[in-house]
């Protein structure tokens, strides 16, 4: 008979397991529709399911949502998931006092209804047509009002997986759980082991301590996975638009020239090539290839030196221009940054390299400001809207861009929302905002054996409910 | 047959010749004195025997012990002799036994590993041998570790060791150069009687002559690896041939001419001083404990007069010595020079003490080996508030040279280029340069070999006739302070016990403790 | 009397004797031939190298050593050789400021409380040595780079703070034994300040002691900086340096092995250098040793 | 003895009590919001500003030091700020791993150390000590964690001997564990038994030089027998200094090694902890540490005492 456990490498461990108060990562990996479930949930194709809500229905006017909940549902501790939980974890989420990181979900919530124990109703106010993909997100699922105490440690929640046992610093365990609503798991006991290192994340998986690690970290190694029969190497793609981003109000990068001579400097291929080993598709604007609806803008910031310089000249700036560049930890940003800083001073800007943990780039470059260039993978989903917000780090400040952007927010019509965002994606790139990099790939190397593991990842999850081994 | 028989033993280190053709014997029964001056392999001599050489040592000839040609013989052999048929004690009693194990452990190690008995039994024997060595068991019992016995004590318990096996020859090798003169006695008389009790063979070595002098029945006198000359003892002593021989004899009893200078005005006045020191409480609620180095010490040093100071180790003359050159304040007392306080508040009085200078007892010790001899001797100029420069200098400083006997040009060498006593005329120039009135000698010849001591004792005689100098000469070397003082004060545990002309206090000891001094003090044979 | 010489003869300062002896000792000589070279290739670097490693070539990334590049080049392109002739720079200069540190604020300090002997302000300085030393070293470093982020200056800081205790430690004891000689002795009689003494005769006397630590800390400050960088904390890119490099290489040990050999060896040989010449030079200055060595 | 003993404990007290200080100051100072960070990018201010409320981040430096320290002195080391769990469940979880690896590393390199140190000496200055010396050379020499590389490459990559790295939790087994610690134990020994095997040569070089051992010697005592029985003990007291050295350095010095073998260590609990300031535990791990180091120091003493009558006795 085919195995029936498997050890699922990540790179990053969790702090705690409530993946509704925290943005990392890490806790979605392991908890999102293994052991919490949402109303909605992603799709392996970006797609949105039904999750816990068998159903739905949408008044004509868009403002009212009414969830027909899935029979049967236990929450893991064996009480019985039913409407009640649902207006618990939405109004615990959009409390005062929430600590839940994307808080902004829930914000046109003005009312969450119990119909019966079946049937839920969430009142907006004003028409949201995300709201299906918002309830889809890992800070969106829904959790038990008799287990939140314990959330952190021993989290409880509806899904095909239990919460079994965790080796902090090392592994978490989940076991099947036989009472699933559902399709019931093919496994029955998945650990998730945390290497941060990517070269002990290599040693880890050609010594088959794990039999698949997702989101591998080291692309440099994938070649030699791909050459040896026993593993299988899963190219797919993220939501992540890796960009050099540019401080738009820090002179002299306040000037377009300035920034598209940037853009011209970077060789994209290059950063691929040396950052990345290959993996990535370019990008010329803040937009994921996948999407339908994306435009390929890359020809308007060509690798041409000679014209950085031309337009260095034109914007009358005076060489060398001296900038702090800071690079947070994961690996394109570092290599990427060292590849960019020598294709710059080729044009005569000379960025300082920092090397920063997250925690500071968040406090210094995020939300400080403090930085001139920096180098980031945008992960959010759908979040080419950061632009309309003249607030936002990298300060862009445009009336044209937030009139599109509001425009966009009160349209439904499918066509004209395309249009809208093809727009979008035009204004940024002409503008020069950033240099678009390309979008990050999701890499993962898997077991040959192993069969059913994500391939793409539009939300941050290793969903093991499809997992199983071919022998 | 002779117990031990040394015939043409040569032996060479890395090619370095260290012995040539020696040859003497032992008999059991007997003790045979080795003297010579440093270095002459006295000691090398002793390791032979034993088979313990540096390594890269080539021995050749014959030593022979009790029938076994030790040189080439098996190290399981040689292990089986040593401590059983041949015991050894060493100089230096402070190191030569092992600090973290108990003594009665460390001799019944000796039995232990020669015999195979119980190691109750052994423990019994180590009792025996430690009685036999006047360690008795009330006071020392075998538990006791090395640091918690003086050093007389430590060295009995190394002869104890050696003897535990009642070896049939004993080598000491200056078994008492490291203690003071009354012990010295007493360890000299125990090994004495242990020989005439066992009839063991003793080979005893010392560059000291009056040391073996009255106890050897025979002596052989060594310079540079080679034996000079050997007799029956005291007889050699009327008829030694060799010139080292007789130069030795004659230095070992020289006495330096001098005029004697009774003093005329009071030149250091030394009143009641006190000095304690406080160790580190023991236990946490004992009173801190004090040791009185100096307890209420006065005398008077005339100007042109020679002072002597003796008395054992650890009596306080050091302390006495710091005291009076300013280094160390004291408790109570007064000390002038002069008619001027030593001591000008709590800073020492640099009028006071330009005029003292002082010689140290290690001539190896007491220069800074980075310095040049012109940089050493002129020190004491720090001292002057106008020191001669340039020429001024250059001429003071041959000038305190060619005072000691040195050349000029020595001033331009490192301090290691010179020999001890070398060291020593340069410690006195150094002294003079500033021409203070006093100069205090701390054991400044006790580290010189014989003749080199005769040699400086002639030098100071000479600069005090020269220079009309005042000397505090300390010593526990009561030969040496009666040929070069006037005057000597002998001291004991920080006090004064007895003080007088020297040939007074020598001849007619007065104190108890003066004439045990004086008893333990190695003579040499009058020789006409 | 034995032979008091032999216990007594300070480390002997004629420059004949010192040189033979110098090439005498199989580790000095061995010690100061792998040192030079690694001083040597930091020097030249300045003015030539290889390759000029401020130029990526992506396209010729990870190439196994050969003619045109005797040790390969990195994930970048760049020449391996030239990045170990800069990164030797940045290995050197970070240890020889951070050992310059220890004896900067060291040595005067253990002059002082050696001066000062059982006094309040001799136990105060050695309480305040211990204390540094009872702070795990690498994760000081490790704090005070994240304070103030990662870069040369303050892994050289970092590493420096923890030198000081050494030499204060190690003049100290020095000191003390030589407080005790006749000669100190003699300096006081000739009425100089203890200052003036530690200054005049103290240091000089200790500079053996301080010249063979000051090799192994060197050493040791190379080995620490090369642990910095590896964890991302020493100097940043583009300036090269050996822990990084390795860091850098690391995942692609598999792949590409010559990156983490070669920066290996190099730090490797350097500390190794540093070690054999100190332990060469303790064997020169050391009578004792070399004594027994005879 | 007691009074000793009682004013190296003063002592102690203080040297901690300052080094709190000093721990505390540094970490304050370190730039990064702990609130901001588990936050993440999408955060609103007053979603931060309520986290930071309860994290008790709005207090003074001085309340929160006080009560920090006040938490110690009662055994209480804080909650942690990123996984809200008492920092001494944390600690605990990671000792388990950190102070097996240190023993297992210390009794390696001993085990290492001794005979090789022995043997040197007693063969001084011929092949087998030229080629012990070589090698604690290189071992000195070699950065630890470029060995760990190589060891990775070799034993986990190609041969498939042990396993890269990770650890399976005691549960798992103490011979599952011991096999996980293997390597890094070894990364850790390999210089700290060159460094003990010198240090006991040249101890055991200098005691043989000693007199009492010509003694033992003249006893008729074989030089290997004066070598165990006279020498050995002697030489142990430098020895044992560096074997406390090393333990402490092996407690918090792993760092990189438990990096390398991604091992849930304390070292690594440290470093993850700074990456995400979350201050209360580095304070505390670090206090922790140089308590540890204290400690062992204090230990060191006590040990000498008993190898050594002379300080039974004395001070
Ligand atoms: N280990 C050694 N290696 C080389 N030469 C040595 C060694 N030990 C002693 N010597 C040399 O051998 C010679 C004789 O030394 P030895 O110790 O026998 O003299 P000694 O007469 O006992 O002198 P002392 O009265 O100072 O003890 C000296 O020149 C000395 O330098
Ligand atoms: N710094 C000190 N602290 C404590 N005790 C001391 C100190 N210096 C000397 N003593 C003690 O004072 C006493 C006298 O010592 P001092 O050195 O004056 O003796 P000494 O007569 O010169 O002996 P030696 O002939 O051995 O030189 C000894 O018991 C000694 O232990
Ligand atoms: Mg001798
Ligand atoms: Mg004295």
């Amino acid at each position: 008979a085919p195995r029936t456990d498997l050890t699922m490498g990540q790179q990053l461990e969790p702090p705690h397991l409530d993946p509704t108060s925290a943005a990392a990562g890490a806790i979605d990996a392991v908890t999102y529709a293994n052991i919490f479930e949402g109303l909605t949930r992603f799709a392996s194709d970006g797609s949105i399911i039904p999750g816990l809500a068998e159903s739905w229905e949408i008044s004509d006017d868009g403002l009212e949502y009414t969830f027909k909940l899935a029979e049967g549902v236990k929450f893991h501790d064996g009480t019985d998931f039913d409407a009640e939980d649902v207006k618990f974890s939405l109004d615990r989420a959009r409390a005062e006092d929430s600590a839940n990181a994307q808080k902004g979900l829930f914000e046109g919530i003005t009312e969450v209804t119990v119909v019966d124990p079946q049937t839920v109703k969430v009142t907006l106010a004003a028409p949201n047509g995300s709201f299906l993909f918002n309830m889809a997100w890992g800070d969106a699922v829904i959790v038990a009002p008799e287990s939140i105490e314990t959330i952190k440690t021993n989290p409880v929640g509806t899904g095909a997986f239990r919460f079994e046992n965790w080796v902090q610093g090392d592994s978490i365990t989940l076991v099947k759980n036989p009472e699933y609503w559902g399709e019931p798991a093919k496994l029955e006991k998945v650990t998730f082991k945390f290497i941060s290192d990517p070269t002990a994340a290599f040693a880890a998986v050609m010594a088959e301590d794990v039999q698949a690690f997702g989101a591998f970290p080291a692309p440099e190694n994938l070649p030699q996975f791909d050459a040896d029969p026993r593993f299988k190497v899963l190219v797919g793609s993220t939501e992540g638009e890796t960009i050099l981003a540019i401080n738009n109000k820090l002179p002299p990068f306040d000037n377009v020239k300035v920034r598209e001579a940037i853009a011209h400097a970077v060789n994209r291929q290059e950063v691929i090539d040396g950052a990345q080993f290959g993996y990535g598709t370019p990008i010329g604007t803040h937009f994921a290839p996948h999407h339908p609806d994306y435009v390929d803008l890359t020809g308007m910031s060509d690798h041409d030196p000679e014209k950085a310089k031309a337009l260095l000249e034109e914007a009358g700036v005076s060489l060398p221009i001296q900038v702090k560049m800071t690079l947070p930890p994961p690996s394109y940003a570092r290599r990427g940054g060292e590849i960019i800083a020598a294709a710059l001073r080729e044009i005569g800007i000379e960025p300082q390299i920092e090397n920063v943990e997250w925690a500071q780039w968040l406090e210094t470059t995020f939300r400080g400001k403090d930085f001139g260039l920096t180098i980031i993978s945008h992960t959010e989903p759908m979040d080419i809207g950061i632009y309309a917000n003249p607030d936002y780090y990298f300060q862009y400040d445009s009336a044209e861009f937030q009139g599109v952007m509001d425009q966009l927010n009160l349209e439904t019509d499918e066509a004209k929302r395309s249009e809208l965002l093809k727009q979008a994606q035009e204004i940024i790139a002409q503008d020069y905002v950033n240099a678009y990099l390309f979008q990050l790939p999701l890499l993962t190397v898997a077991n040959a054996k192993i069969e059913g593991l994500w391939e793409n990842a539009p939300t941050q999850a290793a969903d093991m409910t499809g997992v199983y081994w071919t022998e | 047959m002779s117990l031990l028989e040394i015939s043409g033993l040569d032996l060479d280190i890395h090619g370095t010749p260290i012995l040539r053709d020696v040859s003497f014997s032992v008999d059991p029964g007997r003790i045979v004195g080795v003297i010579g001056e440093s270095g002459s392999g006295k000691s090398m001599t002793a390791f032979t025997v034993m088979q313990l050489l540096p390594n890269g040592a080539e021995a050749a000839g014959s030593v022979r012990l009790s029938g076994h040609e030790m040189l080439g013989l098996p190290e399981a052999e040689l292990c089986r002799l040593r401590g059983n048929e041949v015991g050894m004690v060493f100089q230096e009693p402070m190191t030569a036994l092992n600090p973290i194990r108990t003594i009665g452990d460390q001799v019944a190690e000796t039995i232990l590993i020669h015999e195979d008995v119980p190691k109750a039994e052994a423990m019994k024997r180590a009792r025996e041998a430690l009685n036999r060595v006047e360690l008795p068991a009330d006071r020392f019992p075998l538990s006791r570790y090395p640091h918690e016995l003086s050093g007389g004590q430590r060295q009995r318990v190394v002869i104890a060791m050696a003897i535990a096996l009642r070896p049939k020859l004993l080598i000491a090798d200056e078994p008492t150069t490291a203690l003071d003169v009354t012990t010295q006695a007493q360890i000299l008389a125990l090994l004495t009687r242990l020989v005439r009790e066992d009839g063991m063979g003793m080979l005893m070595i010392t560059h000291d002559l009056a040391v073996v002098s009255d106890m050897a029945d025979e002596i052989v006198i060594m310079q540079h690896g080679r034996v000079v000359e050997r007799g029956a003892c005291p007889g050699i002593f009327s008829n030694l041939t060799h010139p080292y021989s007789k130069a030795l004899l004659a230095a070992s009893s020289h006495v330096p001419e001098r005029v004697e200078r009774a003093g005329q005005a009071p030149l250091l006045e030394v009143r009641g001083v006190i000095r304690d020191y406080t160790l580190p409480r023991k236990t946490l609620f004992g009173a801190p404990v004090k040791v009185h180095a100096v307890r209420g010490v006065s005398f008077t040093l005339e100007r042109g007069e020679s002072l002597g100071l003796v008395g054992e180790s650890g009596c306080g003359k050091s302390t006495l010595t710091r005291a009076i050159l300013g280094l160390e304040e004291v408790q109570e007392g007064d000390i002038r020079l002069d008619g001027e306080p030593v001591f000008d508040g709590h800073r020492a009085n640099r009028d006071v003490r330009r005029r003292m200078q002082v010689v140290f007892q290690d001539p190896y010790g007491s220069f800074n080996p980075r310095h040049k001899v012109s940089r050493l001797v002129t020190e004491p100029f720090h001292l002057l508030d106008d020191p001669p420069r340039g020429a001024a200098r250059a001429a003071a400083i041959d000038e305190a040279l060619i005072s000691v006997g040195m050349r000029p040009s020595d001033k331009e060498k490192y301090i290691h280029e010179f020999s001890g006593g070398q060291r020593q005329r340069i410690a006195i120039a150094r002294a003079l340069i500033i021409k203070p009135d006093l100069i205090i000698l701390d054991e400044a010849v006790s580290a010189l070999d014989v003749q080199v001591r005769a040699q400086i004792l002639d030098l100071l005689a000479d600069l005090s006739a020269k220079f009309g100098l005042t000397y505090l000469f300390i010593s526990h070397d009561l030969s040496v302070v009666r040929s070069i003082t006037d005057r000597v004060m002998v001291m004991k545990s920080g006090e004064i016990v007895e003080e007088g002309p020297t040939d007074r206090v020598f001849d007619a000891p007065s104190h108890p403790y003066t004439r045990q001094l004086i008893e333990a003090a190695p003579k040499l044979p009058e020789t006409a | 009397m034995s032979d008091p010489r032999v216990d007594h003869i300070p480390p002997e300062a004629t420059p004949f004797r010192t040189w033979h002896l110098a090439f005498r000792s199989r580790n000095l000589v061995i010690g100061s031939v792998l040192t030079l070279v690694f001083v040597a290739a930091a020097l030249i670097s300045f003015v030539w190298t290889p390759y000029d490693i401020s130029k990526l070539a992506i396209s010729e990334k990870m190439q196994v050593p050969s003619w045109s590049h005797w040790m390969g080049t990195d994930h970048f392109g760049r020449d391996i050789l030239s990045m170990i002739m800069v990164g030797a720079r940045t290995s050197i200069a970070v240890a020889v400021v951070a050992v310059g540190i220890g004896m900067l604020f060291g040595v005067p300090l253990g002059l002082w409380a050696a001066a000062r002997r059982g006094s309040m302000l001799d136990e105060v300085i050695m309480r305040a040595n211990d204390l540094v030393f009872a702070f795990p070293s690498l994760l000081i470093a490790i704090m005070i780079t994240a304070t103030f982020g990662p870069s040369a200056v303050n892994a050289i800081i970092a590493i420096g703070i923890f030198n000081i205790p050494v030499f204060a430690r190690l003049t100290r004891s020095g000191a003390l034994s030589l407080w005790q000689r006749d000669f100190i002795l003699a300096a006081r009689v000739s009425g100089k300040s203890s200052a003036r003494i530690s200054f005049e005769h103290i240091l000089p006397n200790v500079t053996n002691l301080l010249i063979v630590q000051g090799t192994i800390q060197f050493s040791l400050g190379i080995l620490a900086e090369a642990g910095l960088s590896y964890v991302g904390l020493g100097a940043q890119p583009p300036v090269p340096s050996w822990g990084r490099m390795l860091a850098d290489s690391q995942t692609m040990i598999s792949i590409a092995p010559h990156m983490a050999i070669f920066p290996g060896l190099a730090i490797l040989l350097t500390v190794l250098g540093l070690n054999l010449m100190g332990d060469g030079l303790r064997d020169i200055f050391d009578p004792k040793l070399r004594r027994s060595r005879a | 003895m007691l009074r000793y003993t009682l004013k190296r404990l003063v002592s102690l007290a203080v040297s901690l009590a300052v080094a709190s200080v000093v721990i505390f100051l540094a970490i304050e100072v370190l730039p990064g919001d702990p609130a901001a960070y588990m936050l993440g990018v999408n955060a609103q201010e007053d979603t931060l500003a309520a986290l930071r409320e309860q994290l008790g981040l709005n207090m003074s430096g001085w309340e929160r030091y006080s009560s920090w320290i006040l938490g110690l002195l009662q055994g209480d080391f804080g909650t942690s700020y990123t996984y809200r769990t008492p920092v001494a469940d944390m600690i605990a979880e990671r000792v388990k791993v950190s102070l097996p690896l240190a023993v297992y590393a210390l009794v390696l390199s001993t085990v290492i150390a001794f005979p090789a140190g022995i043997y040197a000496a007693s063969r001084r200055g011929r092949p087998g000590d030229v080629a012990i010396m070589g090698v604690t050379q290189l071992g000195v020499a070699i950065p630890n964690f470029w060995f760990a590389m190589l060891m990775v490459l070799v034993f986990s990559i190609n041969l498939r001997w042990f396993s890269a790295g990770g650890f399976p939790g005691w549960d798992a087994g103490v011979l599952a564990c011991l096999k996980a610690l293997t390597l890094p134990a070894i990364a850790l020994a390999l210089p700290q038994a060159s460094i003990l095997a010198r240090v006991m040569r040249s101890s055991l070089l200098d005691t043989l030089s000693e007199d009492f051992v010509r003694t033992a010697r003249a006893k008729g005592l074989t030089r290997a027998q004066a070598l165990r029985r006279h020498a050995l003990r002697n030489a142990l007291i430098p020895v044992l200094t560096i074997i406390g050295l090393q333990f402490s350095f092996l407690l918090a010095g792993a760092i990189i090694i438990e990096n390398v073998f991604f091992l849930p260590g304390l070292g690594r609990l440290i470093f993850q902890s700074i990456s995400s300031r979350d201050l209360v535990v580095v304070e505390s791990v670090v206090m922790l540490l140089v308590f540890a180091v204290v400690v062992v120091n204090f230990a060191v003493e006590i040990a000498y005492a008993l190898v050594d009558p002379r300080l039974r006795a004395g001070r």
